[in-house]
């Protein structure tokens, strides 16, 4: 709860005009500060180890499942609702497309993966559309029929093969998983890191040209490049540091991982759904208000349902992942990561009231919670205590988040 | 002033076309409750053509419940509407705003996270050739529109919620006047206003008037509806009391209706 | 030069109490050879103990010890590890793959020992499986070693399952409610228990308590102390005993070697097993767990594992086992 | 989500003529509904054993730890907050409670158990109470802290002992637990019953001497004998059950056990709070509209913290009455169970969005999970398709409440 | 109407004390600011005993914001407030309700959850000798109160969020009425109130000036204000733009204040 009796700010001349020409977003840069501050902290308790190519190379591969499903889980806390299920929708997906890859197609098919892959994500999306309706057209609230769900597919997920752990699976689907082969090496990755730095500079260019063409104000000419200097900075220093760690015992890059890859995929599409799209805007307009949107002739039963089946498809996609990196369909896969991807969006700025989230918080919340959790492990404490000091860690950094936030206002 | 009539009898609007021209909306028989109460009871009312039909009454009285039946908020328990004639199944707002009918609403229903050209074309928003929402030409059409109504207002990036009264309720006004009603329903839409937002809201209901567009108007201000409305209807405890022509009564007498429920002889 | 040792572990679930003393004794055993210890858990989730075994790795491991908390899905934290050259110990339950050095006490055995301790007792009526987690592979092995045993009594009607149940989290609070309401199902009609481990031992001998049958035969592992004193006053029959001091002591000497550059096969005891499902030629070492009843308490005191006083807490003198005389 | 074109019912002239007559909580009556189609169905699968008296017992102990924390969970609901730490904060007290008992205090002594037990819920009581100060006052969202204290809490559990199960506990704390002594036998059972009864009957008659003050309209008489007589039934009803079953192997009633009289305790004092005290009513006033209440010039910070204290409270109550009935302390203890209370909350009526649950309801929503979860063991379905349906008959259930909500409307 | 002064100072209001009467409340360059904008900036009005001085400008022009500040719900980021010429720290809505003041505010200020009697009494329950809340008392005394503005009103124990707009407000007024306020704050008190109901609230603020009590009162209804107040502030922009009393204004130099931010000639 915001106290009502607050003090703005004093009014700070230089930082607050700065800000104004950069028109940052200064939420996710206290969040980025807060990553920042903890992994150099790691690095010298660590004496070094944390922020080596390698180790964080890993914390990318690390942070791709709970990342992919956290870009979902925003837009279903965004609409004033939860999805408990997808530890167990994850779990249950990931376990079918290991018994169809294993069971079922023939092994060593070149079609074996995808088939098991599209099917396996169809499933998904149908599971989410599935527990959307009973939510938008059945008016059920959504913690109780995701609660359902968590406990309904967890035991499917058992079910398909009465607990028996399903491996190895197809060789080309383990790639998904960032294996030991799982990565597209220096070239693609410097590939990769011009697309996007193609754009970036062309977002930069249109918007620009776009607002120019009304009559708006625009950032100054050197605010424009300096913030694009700092992203296109951004992307060239991550694939410098996914090429710097080499295959184990080669002088061969790895460059950026497949599962990488994909979180980055669903980040930008996720991204734009929210940014571009009338989809987006209208899943912002439910959580701000549920009956001005529907008075403003917005169907909103359809789009509360689509936004849980885009959750179903995410969590098959990191399905897909998890049991690719496992390399092996277990039924308990997943278990409790509903609660890590609610977090990661909590801890990114999306308000359990619904109405403000953004994906881009989100994953730095995720990359948070799986810094802490590697560096935690790096640093040796007795296990238990590492969970005592992640909470605490966790409440403090949220803490000095939200109240810069309010201090700003 | 196309085709306003006047109906005289209290329980149920006798509707009569002179000169063929049909009424825009005709309301028969509406009632709907909630729980134990009769919100609305059995009123009847209609439209026509680039005429004000003002909708008065105590607070409480069931004037909002009765137009949010047209606007698809809620649904009736019994009665029928009608549209140019013809009936008009309207089970949402958006069959509402398919048949040309936009409202403001009491409460502005805004989405209040959302700035101003969010909410101005909320549900209706103009993109870019590329199938992008195209904030730019929305953020340009909504300062237009809203600085018509509402010279100081400037912030319109801002989410709604941080505005204030009256900003907000501009706001509320600009997109229903933007997007071409054939039918306008404002519910007290000067409440909030300014002495100078509320000539203006006055304006564009008179020029709104002579392009053909009909309007039912809910103000507490009799200053106000004489000037503006063709005809008054006014309710009581979710009943209507009856509808009068303007010209055919005195302010004294609409106040009668209001307090005491009572029709003035004229309109007898 | 000879470069420092560093021997990661990774752990499946610390929540349960027996793993502690793994760790200790692992721990002194490293002290003694001057290797250092790093650790992590993966608090029965499969994926974080692949993060794990990663950082750990990371963090410079150049051995590791894995209690695998699933053998399927830790194949690719194996492959990692040999990618890098690194030698792993499959330490307590099976990790079939060439190369990992197998140490272990069979999971299957342990099974079987809870039942054959408690067929003892009671070689016909009606038992009850308390099985543990599904999600936890072990559980099924336990499970299907209990059968070995039973199986033929079953076949021959003298024993009969009348409930079976596994046990979310492997929390004693959920075995318990599972053992009331079977008991209510079978009308109180029941003469042994089979349950998992100490943990869920505790929770049905609270169920059983509770109607007054505290008495009737039920097994556990782990040595938990609850569970041995639950014996020396005969509310448990047996606690399968795996001489974690043991087990973490010959981990660690093998782990130093293997980064030391020793093979496996060349380890102290290795013998070659190709047994397991997949019937991958492994070196492997079994120790033997052992079955601890009322009769030979004395076993786990002498050992140093628990004090007397701890054992014999609240024992009825009269009714007091040989130890606790 | 509620639809906005609704249609309100027709007006059914008897029956809502008698409900009004009868004023009472419908929705309650249709929760209690739905758990006698649960029993009678479950009565029916399982020949007659789930609506004996021995199991009838089994559940109501059974009930009563999740029962005890869900009356403060709904207030902490109802405040637009949430509570992850439930499970942890239990399984540490217990653990500190065992601990006390078994190795600080001497065995034995008298008031060992009294001295273990105090501390216990005092200490609930001072981590509730920090974690509403890192809510109220710090502005950390509620789940980020409560989430931090999951983590603290399991990790401090397992430290006390490193991991140890202490056992076995005092005797006379056992009987806490409800084990083989530890209920109050019939003559007390009727007691008890008979003070309800006398509770019932003024509070009635009280009530409506205040509301015949004001000359405010009443029930007519035979309403009010009406339901009098019918909440009697239930009382009687629940203590003849109680009684009807005996000590094992002997013929002495067993009555009303200790844990359920403490749950019975909890639900009696926490209604009572919500209902007729200053701080019921702001718990839900700031559920209702936060600023409002503030700018009513209640103390927002203090009542939010106070609910968090009373949350950690029983938190401790419960870890108490599940050490107890284990009759150890271990560092498990708890884990998961804030799903189940927060479940039963919302299953009882309690809305995530704030401002609106009843202690009642959350009790009758935690006797439905927990029938549930017992009459699928009697059941003997494998255990993980014993989630699936009870997922499914969870979301049919609010369901079919929620929709006959909607259409009495 | 004891010791109404009209200041004449454009940015400052120099307060004096005629006949030694304290003003009641006197703020004094209040500024506060949200993010980039400036709010309020360096106001200064005040406010005698029984005296009404009404709070006027367009729409954001920083009214409410102001006022705001008095009743708590904001902190001023400069500026002095004293009260009884004594100054007082007002960090809290309780602080200025010790005090003695009272708000109605613009957006009500209620919870929706709970009844009106809940409303009306919230933060200062009646409760029985056995302490605890006296739900029967509380009804009995609400009713009254809301009766006295809203005749028509009898849905008491409905939560106020099923209630009408006006009905809403009418809770939101009888609230502030009911404690025996020394300072009244009405934000825009009657905007959603139909005549009658609107009637009773200005006989209701001439009876409380009798009393003694100061009132502000803000409103876009220039012919209310001209009835009912003493002085009339206008604002532009977060500025005051000046300070005039009543009986020497006309309602077009009122309005050539809030439309162009000019002080009339009459008052210079
Ligand atoms: N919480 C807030 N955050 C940001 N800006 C705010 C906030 N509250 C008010 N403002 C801005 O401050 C200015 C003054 O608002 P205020 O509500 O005081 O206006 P007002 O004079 O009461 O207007 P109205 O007549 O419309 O009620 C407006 O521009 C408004 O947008
Ligand atoms: N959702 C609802 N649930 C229950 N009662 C309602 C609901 N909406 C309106 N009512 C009741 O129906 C009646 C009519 O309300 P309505 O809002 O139509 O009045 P109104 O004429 O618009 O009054 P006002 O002038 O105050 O805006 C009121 O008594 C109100 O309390
Ligand atoms: O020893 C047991 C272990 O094998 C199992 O996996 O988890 C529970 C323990 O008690
Ligand atoms: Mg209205
Ligand atoms: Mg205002």
């Amino acid at each position: 709860m915001m106290s009502l009796a607050q003090s703005p700010a004093t009014h700070k001349g230089t930082a607050r005009d700065l800000k104004s020409a950069l028109e940052v977003d200064l939420r996710l840069l206290a969040m980025i500060g807060a990553v920042a501050v903890i992994w150099v902290g790691f690095d010298l308790l660590t004496d070094g180890i944390f922020l080596t190519a390698r180790n964080l190379w890993n914390l990318t591969v690390q942070t791709s499942v709970v990342g992919i499903m956290t870009t979902g889980m925003v837009l279903v806390i965004v609409t004033r609702h939860i999805d408990l299920s997808v530890g167990s929708v994850l779990g249950f997906v990931g376990m079918i497309m290991a018994v169809l890859q294993v069971q079922y197609f023939p092994i060593g098919a070149g079609w074996n993966w995808v088939g098991s892959l599209v099917l396996g994500l169809a499933l998904g999306a149908v599971i989410g559309a599935f527990q959307g309706w009973w939510v938008a057209h059945r008016g059920v609230p959504s913690f109780i029929v995701t609660l359902g769900g968590l406990l309904i597919f967890r035991g499917l997920a058992w079910t398909v093969t009465e607990g028996q752990t399903v491996a190895p699976l197809d060789e080309t689907f383990q790639l998904m998983g960032g294996g030991l082969l799982g990565s597209i090496g220096a070239f693609w990755s410097w590939m990769v890191g011009a697309a996007g730095v193609a754009l970036v500079l062309f977002r930069t260019f249109a918007a620009r040209r776009r607002r120019q063409r009304y009559g708006f104000p625009v950032r100054p000419v050197w605010a424009e490049i300096l913030v694009a200097a700092i992203v296109i900075a951004g992307i060239v220093g991550f694939v410098a540091v996914m090429n710097a760690y080499d295959r184990p015992r080669t002088d061969i890059a790895q460059g950026i991982p497949i599962p990488v890859l994909i979180l980055i995929g669903a980040v930008i599409v996720m991204s734009s759904i929210t940014k571009v799209t009338k989809f987006g805007r209208y899943v912002f307009a439910i959580g701000g208000n549920p009956e001005a949107a529907q008075l403003a002739g917005i169907n909103t039963k359809l789009v509360i349902m689509s936004v849980f089946a885009l959750m179903g498809l995410l969590a098959g996609i990191a399905g897909a992942v998890q049991t690719a990196r496992l390399n092996a369909g277990a039924n308990s896969t997943g278990e409790l990561l509903e609660l890590s991807v609610i977090a990661a969006a909590v801890i990114g700025g999306t308000s359990l009231a619904g109405g403000t989230g953004t994906i881009s918080g989100a994953i730095v919340g995720a990359v948070f919670m799986q810094s802490l959790q590697s560096g935690m492990i790096l640093l040796g404490l007795p296990t238990p205590m590492q969970n005592v000091v992640i909470g605490l860690v966790l409440i403090l950094a949220v803490w000095i988040d939200t109240s810069y936030q309010r201090r700003r206002l | 002033m196309t085709g306003g009539l006047g109906t005289n009898s209290g329980e149920t609007s006798m509707t009569s076309t002179p000169m063929g021209v049909h009424p825009l909306v005709e309301m028969r028989n509406i009632s709907i409750h909630f729980g134990g109460i009769k919100a609305v009871d059995d009123v009847s009312v209609d439209l026509y053509p680039g005429e004000v039909v003002a909708l008065l009454g105590h607070n409480g009285a069931g004037k909002s419940t009765l137009i949010k039946i047209l606007s698809g908020a809620y649904r009736a328990n019994s009665g029928q509407i009608l549209i140019d004639g013809k009936e008009a199944h309207i089970t949402a707002p958006r069959d509402a705003k398919a048949h040309g009918i936009e409202t403001i609403y009491q409460t502005l229903a805004l989405a209040e996270n959302i700035d101003a050209p969010g909410n101005l074309f909320l549900g209706r928003e103009l993109m870019t050739p590329w199938g992008t929402l195209d904030d730019a030409a929305m953020e340009h059409a909504a300062r237009q529109a809203i600085l018509e109504l509402n010279p100081n207002f400037t912030r319109i990036k801002e989410p709604v919620k941080n505005l204030s009264g009256g900003q907000r309720q501009s706001v509320a006004i600009a997109r229903a006047l933007h997007f071409n009603a054939r039918i306008l329903i404002m519910d007290e839409p000067t409440a909030a206003l300014g002495p100078h937002e509320t000539r203006q809201v006055a304006d564009l209901i008179t020029r709104l008037k002579a392009k053909g567009i009909g309007i039912f108007l809910i103000s507490h201000d009799i200053h106000d509806v004489f000037d503006l409305a063709d005809r008054i209807s006014v309710m009581k405890n979710g009943k209507l009391v009856g509808t009068v022509r303007t010209e055919d009564v005195t302010q004294d007498d609409v106040l009668a209706m209001i307090i005491l429920g009572k029709r003035p002889k004229i309109a007898a | 030069a000879d470069k420092k040792v560093v021997v990661g572990v990774s752990w499946s679930n610390f929540q349960e109490e027996r793993w502690k003393t793994d760790e200790a004794a692992i721990k002194a055993e490293l002290a003694k050879e001057g290797a250092s210890y790093v650790s992590a858990d993966a608090q029965s989730s499969p994926t974080k103990q692949l993060s794990d075994v990663e950082s750990l790795i990371a963090r410079g491991a150049t051995a590791l010890i894995i209690l695998a908390q699933d053998s399927g899905a830790i194949q690719p934290a194996i492959d990692k590890a040999k990618a890098e050259g690194i030698p792993v110990v499959g330490y307590d339950r099976l990790i079939e793959s060439p190369g990992v050095f197998y140490l272990t006490f069979d999971n299957r055995e342990v099974g079987r020992i809870q039942a054959r301790e408690v067929f003892k007792v009671a070689p016909k009526g009606n038992y009850v499986f308390i099985k543990g987690s599904s999600s936890d592979p072990n559980a099924d092995f336990l499970h299907a070693g209990s059968l070995d045993v039973l199986d033929p009594a079953i076949k021959s009607g003298a024993v009969k399952i009348v409930g079976e149940e596994y046990t979310p989290g492997w929390l004693p609070e959920n075995a318990q409610k599972e053992m009331e309401q079977i008991l209510t199902k079978a009308n109180n009609k029941v003469d042994a228990v089979v349950a998992a481990n100490d943990g869920t031992a505790g929770g049905a001998v609270a169920a059983l308590q509770a109607q007054g049958l505290a008495g009737i035969p039920v097994s556990g592992q782990d040595g938990d102390k609850a569970a041995l004193n639950r014996i020396a006053r005969g509310l448990q029959t047996v606690s399968v005993w795996k001489d974690a001091r043991l087990l973490g002591r010959t981990a660690a000497e093998a782990a130093v070697a293997m980064a030391k550059g020793t093979t496996p096969d060349k380890l102290p005891g290795a013998k070659k097993w190709a047994e397991g499902p997949k019937k991958v030629p492994m070196d492997a070492v079994f120790l033997t767990p052992v079955g601890i009843t009322k009769a030979n308490l004395d076993v786990v005191i002498k050992a140093g594992w628990v004090t007397k006083e701890v054992v014999c807490q609240g024992v009825d003198p009269a009714k007091a086992p040989p130890a606790c005389k």
